[in-house]
């Protein structure tokens, strides 16, 4: 007998579900590293107003705010399908649980757009 | 190595071939009883055939409309074209509501009516709505639920095990052989009692609604070890299979009001049973369809009408019928809400089989003599229930309550009997027919064999028969059969070695089909199933009796001494629908 | 009891009921604290002693601590659940369990710490 | 009815000749109706013998043939070749492991299935003639006994491709049939049982099953419901 497990089966089709799954988990665990990162810096905000804008300075420049464009993506999406999960897990969402992902995930398109536009604005400010 | 000590020696008190419907209710009796209940069988139990019935179960409830045992047993008879033995008939209609009430309280999701009943729908043949039913899947959901129960009781499950040869001597079972599938050698099941519920034969024609599996194993076993076959050349031709596939559309498409039509458009049944119409019993259906498809009322002319489902509404037909509907679309591309469905009779039901009593215990003679320890119930065996047509709906009763009257004797029998010795050599048979098909020097293969076979068992025995086809089949058979001691496989591995498999069927295939052709050829006269063009008429003068056929020096011996049981107040009378 | 199964542990109903609790919460939070601190400072940069004089407000240490808190078991819940996916075995999934706690608690004292530092500074 | 050429790629795997999985590549002629399993069969009876496979009925209701096609786990009885154009690629069902050929070991499968107690089990003595139940009652759980135990669904499912363990679709969509049985009383029991971290909670809702089943079940929406009753259950 030939024994197989393995951690993920890539020769396996992706229907909607499955992307929707993979991505929320990435999205996820960006979050889950991404607010232990925050959460130290923040402490940075207690060393008083030089340590602080140190920091700031660095958040504020351009790559950094191309990060926080993908940042707001990753957790609208995340926030997105994790409402489309709960809308299945609780009110019957399985039966039309493709419909929600793509309505779903369309307003958070839309709102990542403007954000994101919300956030460059401020860039251009900076470099004005 | 002494056989007692083997690695592949098992001895249990009550082994049982085959997970269908008969096999496992047989084997829930037994295991209930407290004693050990081996159930063996080449699929895994959920995959038997038993899974595929569709219509339903008969048991006169009355949940929907007057009805009553008598009347049950009434149409049974009639039905039967008068060859089945009315004891028989007697037992099944009166134990066939516990059947169905047990079911029931195991767990079965039957269809119910407003306040909640068991529903019941219509069926041909019977004079009342009988069928209980579960939507279209009452098969599915018998066999799921007796597999749970089997498990809840710890039966124990050989599961893909094929079993190669009986060890009968001396008029007394001793136990079986059997190949297993899934690691490859064989194994020695010493048994005090055997069921064989092998399921049926149909496997035999091209156009069938048989599974894979129904290669008649068990019946070629009891033939094997010189016992023999009842009523072997009755075969039901079920009206409504799908065209070039053979697969079946249930009956309870016509239950629900669908229509047959010819090419012309026209409900053709009206010339044939003008009171039943669709729903005459199969074989009168099965005829009138192939008599327009012979005489150029085919659907253009080819070989094939219409079921039609189009005026149930879309509603009805996805709610009741869903898995015709599926059927059609998935195998023919056929839309059953826009198209009709063409459709031929496909052999279906094998109402001969392995003789028993009213006890189901294996008999070996006109007289009835027992052979102690072996039974047999299910479509494998002929008690005779269903005599020369059987009613839709009878045979998942049949199976469920002779597997369970099968049970209560097996445990008597093995309360009162110890293991009867095993003969000497017990895997001589089994290894022979394995150590030719690896060892030979033939270069035939077993497919093409197969497929001569089924083609011309369906061409020349299938709803109209008649003495220069079966005649020419009979030489074909033999040839056949010389060509089969020429066949080796390919594949020498032990583990899931289908080659193999699929050439000891073969083998099966071929020694019960002989014993078809010759009861055929002897019967001549048309009852039920039986119908030959040059003998139209019943006889029941000369053919009110039983066929038994041993294979004896390589030849079929036929014997109708054996009577069939006929109660006063059902004289046989000419079938009207 | 069947011997080809491996019972691991009972339950799990209560951390799946709370993930999504915690998300629904998250949801409104998230959302709020992002509008608020990245967009809502509308082109310029956040301004310590803003944010020091927002923080000296009743409401700010409650808000940020339910959002924290919130956050971190959504979060690693989220994570020991995903870990468990990978690992069948019994050992490390208490393993995992083990990790994850001491991670929360450190980021748990962290983050207090920072909120309480944040109430308690003050204003220029 | 038209002969065509087509490409079948099976991986095959021999137990005693091979070390692992290998591809191979028959060109056949088929026609263009046939289904899956018609190519399997005129392979093995007219071009490679050896090649093993499951199938009994092959009328998608026996539950022996599914297996993984282009990439998707279908039946393959009841599925035309044409759904994949003329370049098939056959494969056993992931996750489980393989006997030989396509032919994989399900034992594993069937052994959660009677871990969740499949059977009704009753406190009380059963009436004389059947339990009444209404047709709304059953329509609760009439979908969910059409499954087949084809195990398409638990192999599609990627929770149970790490973690063999995973009770999976199937066994849990029994669970739902009997737990939602207005006649059962052995809710207790069966939740107990997928409380459990390989019971339900492996579940993300990721579709997989539902996308696999033969039987179209809306297997996500049960487990959806049987995740609540046991959170209800808990509480
Ligand atoms: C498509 C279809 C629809 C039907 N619909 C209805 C209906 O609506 N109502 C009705 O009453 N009847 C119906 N029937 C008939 C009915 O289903 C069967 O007669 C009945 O199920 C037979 O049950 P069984 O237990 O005898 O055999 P099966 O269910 O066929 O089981 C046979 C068993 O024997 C095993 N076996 C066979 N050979 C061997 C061997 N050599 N070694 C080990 N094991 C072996 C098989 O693995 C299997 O488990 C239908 C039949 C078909 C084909
Ligand atoms: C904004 C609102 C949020 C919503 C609505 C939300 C929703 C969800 C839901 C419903 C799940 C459960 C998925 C499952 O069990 O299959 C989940 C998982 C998860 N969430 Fe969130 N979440 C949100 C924010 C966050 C944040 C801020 C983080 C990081 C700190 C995070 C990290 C995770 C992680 C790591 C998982 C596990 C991923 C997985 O199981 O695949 N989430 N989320
Ligand atoms: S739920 Fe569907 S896919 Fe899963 S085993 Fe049952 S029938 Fe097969
Ligand atoms: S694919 Fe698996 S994760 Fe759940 S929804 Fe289906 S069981
Ligand atoms: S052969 Fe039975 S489901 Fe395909």
């Amino acid at each position: 007998m030939y024994k197989r497990t393995r951690f993920y089966d890539f020769t396996y089709y992706n229907f909607i579900g499955s992307w929707a799954w993979i991505l929320h988990r990435l999205a996820g665990l960006a979050l889950i590293f991404y607010l232990c990162l925050h959460i130290w810096v923040i402490n940075s905000l207690t060393h008083g107003e030089a340590a602080f804008n140190n920091v700031m300075a660095f958040l504020n420049g351009v790559p950094f705010k191309l990060l926080e464009t993908g940042l707001w993506g990753v957790i609208l999406f995340h926030a997105f399908n994790g409402v489309r999960i709960v809308i299945i897990d609780f009110f019957k969402g399985s039966l039309v649980h493709k419909k929600l992902f793509i309505v779903l995930i369309a307003v958070a398109f839309i709102l990542w757009a403007l954000g994101s536009y919300l956030i460059l604005q401020h860039v251009q400010w900076r470099a004005g | 190595m002494k056989i007692d000590e083997a690695r592949n020696y098992h001895k249990i008190d009550a082994v049982i071939v085959g997970a269908g419907l008969a096999g496992l209710r047989a084997a829930l009796e037994v295991a209930k009883s407290g004693l050990a209940a081996a159930v063996i069988s080449k699929v895994y139990p959920t995959r038997s055939h038993s899974g595929g019935a569709q219509g339903g179960i008969a048991a006169a409830l009355a949940n929907v409309s007057e009805d009553s045992l008598e009347s049950h047993m009434f149409d049974t008879i009639k039905g039967s074209d008068y060859l089945a033995d009315q004891d028989i008939i007697e037992r099944f209609v009166n134990e066939a509501l516990k059947t169905v009430y047990e079911f029931e309280h195991m767990g079965v999701p039957f269809s119910r009516t407003e306040d909640g009943r068991i529903n019941q729908r219509p069926f041909g043949g019977h004079s009342s709505p009988r069928a209980c039913f579960a939507q279209d899947v009452t098969g599915h959901v018998l066999l799921h639920t007796l597999y749970e129960q089997c498990l809840q009781h710890n039966v124990l499950f050989f599961n893909e095990f094929q079993v190669l040869s009986l060890l009968v001597s001396d008029d007394v079972s001793r136990g079986l052989v059997a190949w297993d599938i899934r690691n490859g050698g064989l194994h020695i099941f010493h048994a005090r009692a055997v069921l064989l519920a092998t399921g049926g034969y149909g496997r035999a024609w091209k156009i069938t609604s048989n599974a894979h599996a129904n290669t008649g194993d068990g019946v070629a076993l009891v033939l094997e070890a010189g016992l023999p076959l009842e009523d072997m050349e009755f075969v039901q031709f079920h009206p409504t299979g799908l065209y070039k596939h053979g697969i079946l559309l249930s009956e309870a498409a016509r239950g629900e009001g669908a229509y047959i039509l010819n090419d012309k458009g026209e409900r053709f049944m009206k010339t044939y049973a003008a009171a039943k119409m669709e729903l005459a019993p199969r074989d009168v259906v099965s005829r009138a369809e192939q008599t327009e498809i012979n005489e150029g009322r085919g659907i253009g002319g080819k070989d094939y009408v219409y079921l039609d489902l189009r005026h149930l509404g879309r509603q009805k037909i996805l709610e009741r019928l869903p898995q015709i509907y599926d059927l059609a679309l998935n195998y023919l591309k056929v839309d059953g809400i826009k198209e009709a469905i063409p459709i031929q009779p496909t052999a279906h039901y094998s109402m001969g089989g392995i003789p028993a009593n009213v006890r189901t215990e294996v008999i070996k003679d006109a007289a009835g003599t027992v052979v102690k320890g072996l039974y047999t119930a299910g479509e494998a065996s002929c008690l005779s229930l269903h005599g020369a047509n059987r009613l839709g709906t009878n045979s998942l009763q049949d199976a469920a309550t002779f597997g369970r009257i099968a049970g209560i004797h097996m445990t008597e029998f093995c309360r009162e009997n110890n293991f009867a010795g095993l003969p000497a050599q017990p895997l001589e048979v089994a290894q022979g027919k394995i150590d030719r098909l690896w060892n030979g020097q033939g270069q035939e293969r077993h497919a093409p064999i197969r497929e001569k076979l089924q083609e011309n068992m369906t061409k020349y025995l299938g709803v109209f028969r008649n003495q220069d086809d079966m005649l020419k089949m009979l030489v074909m058979i033999k040839e056949l059969q010389e060509r089969y001691r020429q066949v080796t496989v390919d594949d020498h591995g032990d583990a899931f070695n289908l080659d193999l498999i699929e050439a000891l069927e073969l083998e099966n295939l071929l020694s019960f089909s002989e014993v078809i052709v010759e009861g055929a050829l002897a019967r001549q006269e048309s009852r039920g199933a039986h119908f030959r063009s040059d003998f139209p008429k019943r006889n029941d003068g000369e053919w009110l009796k039983h066929t038994l056929a041993w294979r004896r020096d390589g030849k079929i011996v036929l014997d109708f001494s054996k009577g069939v049981v006929i109660y006063p107040q059902y004289q046989p009378q000419e079938r009207k629908y | 009891m069947n011997k080809d199964f491996k019972q691991t542990s009972r339950s799990g109903s209560l951390p799946w009921l709370l993930q999504r609790i915690s998300a629904v919460i998250l949801f409104v939070l998230l959302l709020l604290h992002f509008i608020t601190y990245h967009f809502l400072s509308k082109g310029r940069a956040v301004n310590y002693q803003e944010i020091v004089a927002k923080a000296g407000s009743w409401w700010f240490p409650l808000l940020q601590f339910a959002f924290l808190l919130t956050a971190l078991y959504h979060g690693l819940n989220g994570l020991w659940s995903v870990l468990e996916d990978y690992t069948a075995n019994k050992f490390w999934r208490l393993v995992w369990y083990g990790l994850l706690l001491t991670v929360g608690a450190v980021l748990l004292f962290v983050g207090t710490l920072t909120i309480i530092k944040l109430y308690t500074l003050p204003v220029a | 009815m038209a002969m065509i050429d087509i490409s079948v790629k099976i991986l095959r795997y021999q137990p005693g000749k091979d070390e692992k999985p290998h591809w191979q590549v028959f060109n056949i002629a088929v026609e263009d109706e046939s289904t899956i399993l018609d190519v399997l069969n005129e392979i093995h009876w007219q071009h490679d013998g050896t090649l093993a496979y499951r199938r009994s009925c092959r009328s998608s209701i026996c539950g022996s043939c599914a297996m993984k096609v282009n990439g998707r786990n279908v039946l393959a009885c009841e599925t035309p070749i044409h759904r994949f154009g003329r370049k098939l690629k056959i494969e056993p069902l992931s996750g489980f492991d393989i006997i030989k050929d396509l032919v994989v070991d399900l034992d594993p499968f069937f052994a959660k299935l009677k871990r969740i107690r499949p059977y009704l089990i009753l406190d009380k003595p059963a009436p004389d003639k059947e339990f009444v139940q209404s047709p709304e009652q059953l329509e609760q759980i009439g979908e969910s006994t059409l499954c087949i135990l084809c195990a398409a669904c638990s192999a599609a499912c990627p929770s149970s491709w790490p973690n063999s363990e995973y009770l999976g679709p199937a066994a849990l969509l029994k669970a739902y049939r009997f737990i939602f049985d207005s006649r059962d009383d052995g809710a207790d029991q069966r939740i107990e049982i997928v409380n459990d971290k390989n019971g339900v909670w492996r579940c993300h809702t990721i579709f997989n099953c539902v996308e696999a089943c033969p039987k179209k079940i809306q297997i996500t929406e049960y487990l959806s419901r049987l995740k609540v009753k046991v959170v209800e259950n808990s509480l």
